[in-house]
């Protein structure tokens, strides 16, 4: 490997051209070129200037050893800043380049094009983040430009030591896993297998369609949930390049972008998938004459037996049986009449859990959201007054195929006359969810709308502010408040139940822009419950190494412009996992999701930073401390040799053999000894 | 009757900077003026602004307009706004200070009994009169302080 | 159990005194007799803290130190005096700059306070120390058909809920039930009573009384249960006022101590029953049917 | 809004400001340096951030440089436990970060100076929060002040076995210790 040693002390100023600082040649050392950098320090605008005096920057810069040339600009990413470095290496025949701008996990690439472009090595670069570093953090300009300086001075003395390396290419598998079977989960899984990849579809419960199966009709055109989300559901089903796996957890993933390892587990359903042709004898023969458990599907409003069919659209249609609940597991003495009932055998009651190892390119996540437990916000009476509801309890009943049929009645019967609906429950509030949950304000009209209709009830929206930014949003607000719903602009403070003993509850509300407190009976009072992430969010995230912002949801790559990315390469996000979102933005981010990981698939390749580790073969005495060390098994000890070897395909460049390493033998690319050196002296060598 | 107008003249920078210097009380900036301090209050019945108006108008520096309030005398201390309020501004405290305050400026309205008895209750308690233990009819005094 | 002083507070040796010699009946009753804290002063109530913020902790913290000095927590059955010392406590212990001044005044009187007192109410001493099981063997005359309203006020539960659940407190409908009454659902629990507004705005504060009673009347309660000597008051003492207004029966309004008394034997005497404006003789009825 | 209003700052010459080389791994704590940026969150500028990949890659021997070439602090910054990019590697560094700690201290160097703290990507206030700690505590001791020269304390031959030792201790300490 070539090495580029030598580098010399600075030489005076001699020129300059263009306001820019340029420094004369390095003289020759031990024999190789001298060293010529080139320095671009960034205004971004006024974000870096307007804090760090660039100017001095540079000018400073311009006076390091070895710096050829010093320059500022107001944009560098710009075509005009990179055509800037690419003359440069021409023209001033530069052979290292220091760009001070933004993060390089924004810019690196950009830059090291533009090294690329003008002839160089492009890792003959190094970058300085005095934006998020110094200007964005630091509001004392005289600071600010001295850490500045500093940060560009500890670059410029690393650069000196950088050397040419070529990127790796890793190839990727063209399988995909996709976590989750909601929305999000089907439509990403949907448009890569009609890409023609494989697709491992996960999905805890026993049927997919998430929470959108749940819903009656979707806001603001108020098509049918089922009708839109059933044909897909069973798309996924038909799709000869998806793998369906219900009742599934993911328990372990190893492995790296391109060649993911995942473990998964899949949960006895106590039915053979591959017999059952969901028919339901079997239910109509449980010994149980009717329903006795709390039904999931319906959030509890209505009553299934220990054998049962998720729900009438579940796919796979196909019958599952609760251990806890049937009598066969419990004692061992049922009579087993759901046996008998099937012709097609498919009751196992000794079905294993089985695992089973999948091996994927990419990795979807699309694990949804909860909705916020309205018993968190006691004063509101859920759990404890029969007619109070949370939304999404609602959606059941409005829904033609719920437990009433679509009629919404109390749950003595009774048809509601007044409803009040509380926006905001579990959001914007501290003591809960700071966050606003998105899709309440437009699913509240929606239920004031659809309520209002079926039983002309006076209804009452409680809300804070009414947020319907998207298509035809607005429009549908107006509507519903031209159909004559109350919007009354304050939160509830206090509801209960009167003492005359009819369930009719009493909310006490400020009608802020009244100005007075408002006191209003209603017989059902529906919580729009807000969303949350996952009680699980934290151990999910921790399975696939990905990051929680603060608030819990699953945090993207960049807010803007990786919204779908991870810090993980090759694992994605779709849907709510991320953040609250409506069933459209979902569908938009998923198939984003799917195009990122197609993008990444159909190139068969990745181009990996070349950063692995290498033992410098003399130097090595073959003591066998870093073995042990290294969590991808790369290094491995040559019994004839007695020295250490690194194979450089399973390396991921972490450098923590680099660091272990007794004689120094091992070298990280891009993070070389010499170069952290450089860099420490760098930032502390101050005049 | 005041009139319905207030110019930036009626402002007082000044007592906004220090009621959302009050601790906790910074909080009233993010105020989304949802209600519930109000709504929830048993006597908000009987007030002339709500405490969500009445934390508005410091916030804007209306010294005169929030002193000059029945509804800080009308705080039983009750604590349901601070507890219920979603931003966790401490409004029963932020009351408390109200009061102190109106009764240092003077600025309570006399026909209101309940400034002149709280006032009687601290003098009736501390009273300058920090002496010798008495079972008072009302209240015990502190044994031996001479004062704070 | 730490050793408990017991702070009446300046209510209770007067207008609450029913509240006093009830406590002291059944504490004394349940083996546990109540040892007054010596030289204990006003806690300065909520009307102090309207005047003076740093004089009302210093006055409060004065009973801190003297529990201190007999290593023993503070047992504190006034609503407003159980907020102001627990609100005192906790401040000291956050804010510094206070904990020094107020220091500096109890070293003036040649005491100190180094934050080792708990503030501790009957309800939580009663269902956590000495327990419900206890409690239920030592009745004696079951209050069979007693339909008790619980009312909790609202100090003792905000803005700290120190001991109990905030919106849905429970402490005082386990005891009543233990007594075997039969507790109706008050929605009212912890709504304020007005209690410091009806001497000083009648009208406003009979409303806030009248709907507290007229709530429990509409539950078919026949007595209200309290646990502040303000609410007692404030609901009893002014009812004939509120019924000069408004359309309500007459409801007794007794300490959960007195009724926790009574089913524990004790005379009603003894309990200061006697003591209450609006009689009390449908409950003490009640007790003597059952008992005959 | 900023301009050169700011440059009569708190930050005179005459004032000692201390220096704090901040090594901070690429996953976590660089992304939560980043996202202070973005979210306009302003610390202590004392902190000089250098990039690794995985905090397991710190050599000691890069913290005893820092402190020889006039660092008056050092902070890692690594993922949470069980968090790390390459499974283990801030169990490495905790691992050294202790020995080292106690090989700084037998030279007299206070262990304020030192610091290792897990980061993750979405805590840019704990990063704000720890910059700012770490500059008010090193603040209060002042200048480092090193009892040996910088030159020989650089060096592993110059420090004799004090700090050689140590560098073995941390290789043959390869077997795992319980993170707590």
């Amino acid at each position: 490997m070539l090495r580029e040693d030598g580098f010399g002390s600075g030489s005076t100023r001699d020129r300059a051209v263009d306001g820019a600082t340029v420094n004369g040649d390095a003289p020759l050392t031990n024999g190789n070129p001298p060293i010529r950098i080139g320095v671009y320090v960034c205004h971004c605008g006024t974000n870096i200037a307007r804090t760090v005096d660039v100017e001095q920057v540079t000018e400073k810069a311009g006076e390091l050893p070895n710096v050829t040339v010093a320059r500022d600009y107001k944009y560098m990413c710009s075509d005009p800043g990179q055509e800037m470095i690419k003359e440069d290496i021409e023209e001033l025949g530069l052979n290292r380049i220091v760009v001070a701008s933004c993060s390089p996990n924004l810019h690196e690439e950009t830059f090291r094009g533009a090294t690329a472009a003008g002839g160089l090595n492009p890792f003959f670069f190094q970058m300085v983040n005095i934006r998020e570093h110094a200007s964005w953090v630091h509001e004392d300009r005289e600071s600010a430009t001295e850490k500045a300086i500093d940060l560009v001075r500890a670059a410029v003395q690393r650069v000196r030591h950088h050397r040419a390396l070529e990127t790796r290419r890793v190839p990727i598998r063209p399988e995909v896993l996709v976590v989750g079977g909601g929305i999000a989960g089907i439509t990403a899984a949907l448009t890569l297998a009609h890409a023609g990849k494989h697709v491992y579809l996960v999905e805890r419960e026993a049927s997919i369609g998430g929470h959108m199966a749940q819903f009656d009709k979707t806001f603001p055109t108020l098509d049918c949930a089922a009708c839109i989300l059933t044909p897909k559901m069973t798309q996924v089903k038909a799709h000869p390049n998806i793998t369906l796996m219900t009742m599934t957890d993911v328990v372990k993933v190893e492995g790296f972008v391109g060649s993911y390892e995942v473990t998964v587990k899949h949960r006895p359903r106590y039915i053979d998938v591959s017999l059952c042709v969901g028919c339901q004898q079997c239910i109509d023969a449980c010994v149980y004459k009717r329903g006795k458990f709390e039904d999931e599907f319906d959030v509890g409003l209505s009553k299934r037996k220990p054998i049962y069919l998720p729900n009438a659209q579940a796919v796979p249609q196909v019958v599952l049986i609760d251990p806890e609940q049937c009598i066969q597991f419990s004692s061992g003495k049922c009579k087993q009449t759901c046996l008998e009932a099937c012709d097609r055998d498919a009751i196992l009651f000794d079905q294993e859990e089985r695992v089973e190892t999948l091996e994927v390119g990419a990795i979807i996540m699309a694990t949804g959201f909860q909705t916020f437990d309205a018993r968190r916000s006691p004063h509101y009476g859920y759990g404890i007054y029969p007619n109070v509801y949370t939304a999404l309890e609602v959606e059941r009943l409005v829904n033609a195929s719920g437990p009433t049929g679509g009629e919404v009645v109390l749950r003595d019967g009774e048809k509601p006359t007044s409803v009040g609906i509380v926006h905001c429950v579990g959001s914007r509030d501290q003591k809960t969810n700071p966050w606003c949950s998105k899709v309440c304000c437009m699913y509240s009209l929606k239920l004031a709308h659809l309520i209002k209709e079926k039983t002309d009830a006076e209804v009452y929206n409680f809300y804070i502010d009414i947020r319907t930014p998207g298509k035809g949003f607005e429009e549908f607000y107006q509507r519903v408040a031209a159909e004559g719903t109350h919007l009354i602009r304050g939160k509830v403070a206090s509801v209960y139940q009167q003492a005359d003993g009819d369930g009719e509850l009493l909310v006490d509300v400020e009608d802020t822009l009244a100005g007075m407190v408002r006191r209003i009976p209603v017989d059902m009072l529906i919580l729009a419950v807000g969303l949350e992430p996952r009680a699980d969010a934290e151990e999910v995230r921790r399975t696939f190494n990905i990051t929680c912002s603060g608030d819990g949801w699953f945090m993207e790559r960049h807010p803007k412009l990786a919204p779908v990315e991870t810090f993980t390469d090759g694992v994605y996000l779709a849907g709510c996992c991320q953040g609250p979102k409506d069933i459209p933005e979902t569908v938009a981010q998923a198939g984003a999701a799917a195009g990122q990981a197609l993008a990444l698939i159909d190139r068969a390749y990745i181009e990996l930073e070349p950063n692995t580790a290498h033992v410098i073969a003399e130097d090595c005495s073959g003591c066998k401390t870093c073995i042990p060390l290294c969590p991808y098994q790369a290094i491995l000890h040559d019994d004839a040799e007695n020295r250490a070897e690194i194979n450089e395909v399973l390396c991921k460049g972490c450098g923590v053999c680099v660091a272990a390493c007794p004689s120094g033998s091992i070298v990280q690319n891009l993070f070389e000894d010499m170069e952290i050196y450089e860099e420490i002296e760098g930032v502390l060598a101050y005049a | 009757m005041r009139p319905n107008i207030r110019t930036e003249a009626d402002r007082s920078p000044e007592f906004a900077r220090w009621i959302t210097s009050l601790p906790g009380a910074e909080k009233i900036q993010e105020c989304m003026h949802c209600g519930l301090c109000s709504a929830s209050c048993p006597l908000f019945a009987y007030m002339d602004y709500s405490p969500r108006q009445l934390m508005h108008l410091g916030r804007e520096g209306f010294e005169a307009d929030v002193l000059g309030s029945f509804t800080i005398w009308l705080c039983t201390s009750c604590y349901q706004c601070t507890v219920e309020c979603p931003r966790q501004i401490p409004v029963t405290e932020i009351m408390y200070a109200l009061k102190r305050r109106a009764i240092e400026e003077g600025v309570y309205t006399e026909h209101l009994p309940i400034p002149i008895l709280a006032r009687e209750f601290q003098r009736m308690v501390a009273g300058g009169i920090w002496s010798a233990r008495d079972d008072s009819r009302f209240v015990r005094r502190p044994s031996g302080v001479d004062g704070i | 159990m730490k050793k408990l002083a017991y702070y009446p507070g300046c209510s209770l040796k007067g207008t609450g005194r029913a509240y006093d010699e009830s406590l002291r009946a059944v504490f004394e009753v349940l083996g546990e007799p109540l040892e007054e804290l010596d030289d204990w002063n006003c806690c300065g109530a909520t009307s102090y803290m309207s005047i003076d913020k740093r004089e009302a902790y210093a006055l409060a913290s004065r009973n801190l130190a003297l529990a201190e000095r007999e290593k023993a927590d503070l047992l504190t059955p006034c609503n407003a005096c159980y907020l102001v010392l627990e609100k005192t406590r906790r401040h000291l212990a956050d804010s510094a700059e206070m904990g020094h001044r107020v220091r500096r005044a109890l070293d003036a009187v040649g005491l100190s306070y180094e934050g080792d007192v708990r503030i501790r109410h009957p309800l939580e001493v009663l269902t956590r120390d000495v327990g419900e099981e206890r409690i239920k063997e030592a009745v004696k005359e079951p209050l069979k058909g007693l339909k008790v309203a619980p009312y909790y006020g609202c100090q003792i539960v905000r803005p700290y809920a120190t001991f109990d659940d905030q919106y849905h407190p429970q402490t005082m409908d386990r005891l009543l039930k233990a007594t075997g009454a039969k507790v109706v659902p008050y929605p009212f629990k912890t709504r304020c009573c007005g209690a410091s507004q009806t001497g000083t705005l009648p009208e406003v504060g009979l409303h806030l009384v009248y709907r507290l009673l007229n709530e429990a009347e509409a539950r078919g309660a026949d007595v209200l249960a309290v646990i502040c000597p303000l609410c007692q008051f404030n609901l009893d003492a002014y009812q004939s006022q509120v019924r000069r207004e408004y359309d309500l029966e007459p409801i007794p309004i007794l300490y959960f101590s007195q009724i926790l008394g009574l089913a524990l034997g004790i005379p009603a005497k003894k309990l200061g029953i006697d003591r209450c404006v609006v009689s009390a003789n449908r409950v003490l009825e009640r007790r003597a049917a059952h008992a005959a | 809004m900023r301009e050169k209003a700011d440059n009569t700052g708190p930050t005179s010459h005459e004032e000692f400001e201390p220096r704090i080389v901040a090594l901070f791994c690429n996953w976590c704590t660089y992304m939560a340096a980043d996202l202070a940026g973005t979210s306009r969150m302003g610390y202590a500028p004392n902190v000089r951030v250098v990039r690794v990949m995985c905090s397991g890659r710190i050599d000691p021997q890069f913290i005893m440089h820092a402190f020889a070439r006039g660092a008056d602090g050092v902070l890692i910054g690594g993922c949470h436990p069980g968090d790390c990019h390459y499974q283990e590697g801030n169990y490495k560094a905790l691992r050294r970060f202790r020995l080292l700690r106690r090989v700084i201290e037998s030279l007299g160097i206070e262990r304020e100076r030192l610091r290792l703290e897990w980061i993750s990507a979405s805590e840019a206030d704990r990063l704000r929060r720890v910059a700012d700690e770490m500059a008010a505590d090193i603040r209060a001791l002042g200048p480092l002040q090193l009892s040996i020269p910088a030159e020989d304390f650089a060096s592993a031959e110059g420090a004799g076995a004090e700090l050689t030792s140590p560098r073995i201790a941390w290789q043959t300490a390869a077997k795992e210790v319980a993170i707590p």
